[in-house]
């Protein structure tokens, strides 16, 4: 199934992409979508692991199960600054 | 409830006069601004962008919950992207209440959470390069599912 | 350090404007207006006093102790006195910093101890009669001797 | 001696006067000049054992011996009002 894939932040530039539509697994969760965004990107960055993912404009698990035609959106950390 | 993402100068006064009733004792501001350094870098410009559409939910969201969980009668929050020079105010927050301890306790709340949990990001432009500025971890409740909806 | 005593309405868009610099990354701002009401009373109008001179040494120390305190840039403190009309503003209090939790620490502690111990006084108009707003004790400091300068 | 004594607030109201410039006993205390002030208006008001009195637009202690022509001001709680 194809779901929408939005790129934020420093994750756009790495990805070399704002969006992009990936093929995926029926029933792939988030987890599975990440593992696929990382495999197509050379470099290693430990955005990876610090990343929040919205499916549909809400903040979701990894856990969670994607339906066709979701807009999944990878959030690098927002940039709060010193407090 | 005043929340809005725009483009252009944020109209601090305008925001300001609005927000103001006779019930309210106290107006609490927070005025976000580009400062000229970061960690002993001399900053020339900032480029703030977000997601959009989810940022502007998670601000709606914040207004509502800051008034239900403070007892504040009116919050206005503000965001502006694109490129914003220095001394420019990126983000206004505004809170009016009856009393002053609420209307401060409102105003901190919404900034420190807004800066955790509202999808926008800025790269910043030095004389040397430009970085995208490195936020904090995501509050658990953000990474390990949806967030609850408070108050 | 901006510290004033005014009979008019008092410039806030000007004194933020002016407070500002390339330095700060947090603007912080109390702005308390006349509530049209106290303890379930109607509020017509407030009449503010002060002991002009020693009100304004106060909130000149007040700036200055705010400021070495919380380690913020500046510290802007302005108080209307005369006849004030519902929703307008009776005292402004801008802090400036480079990041925001110093800001807010503050510009609430300048409000709360300008509450205290700065000598003005309001008498509050209703419909059927005018009191004088009753304060809370003196700070134990303040009653038994000199206050001292802190910072 | 002689010192000039204002009156501020419901201070104001009580006495009937903004300033009175009075007579003290050398070496006289602000508590001894409350005490003068007080015995000269007939009404009873708590405002007397809740005010803060400022010598020369300082803060003083009820100990502190006042000088001929101090300017003594009595100040009733300031309107701080719920925080």
């Amino acid at each position: 199934m194809l779901v929408r894939v939005l790129f934020f932040g420093v994750l756009k530039d790495l990805v070399g992409a704002e969006q992009q539509v990936l093929e995926v697994e029926h029933e792939a969760s988030v987890g599975d979508l990440l593992d696929v965004c990382r495999d197509q990107t050379s470099k290693q960055s430990e955005v990876w692991t610090r990343l929040a993912v919205a499916v549909n404009r809400e903040y979701a698990s990894r856990s969670k199960v994607l339906a066709e035609g979701d807009e999944v959106a990878l959030l690098p950390p927002v940039s709060g600054g010193r407090p | 409830m005043n929340v809005a993402i725009v483009e252009d100068v944020i109209a601090t006064e305008a925001i300001l006069a609005e927000i103001k009733s006779g019930e309210d004792g106290a107006v609490c501001v927070f005025d976000g601004i580009v400062r000229n350094h970061t960690r002993g870098r001399k900053t020339l410009y900032l480029d703030y962008e977000a997601y959009r559409e989810m940022a502007l939910d998670q601000m709606r969201g914040l207004a509502q919950d800051a008034a239900a969980r403070f007892g504040v009668r009116e919050v206005a929050i503000v965001h502006r992207l694109g490129r914003l020079l220095i001394g420019e105010t990126s983000v206004l927050i505004v809170v009016a209440s009856a009393h002053r301890g609420a209307a401060f306790d409102a105003c901190r709340w919404v900034i420190d959470t807004l800066k955790k949990t509202v999808p926008i990001w800025k790269k910043e432009q030095f004389e040397d390069g430009a970085v995208w500025a490195d936020g904090e971890p995501f509050p658990e409740e953000v990474v390990s599912g949806p967030a609850e909806r408070m108050g």
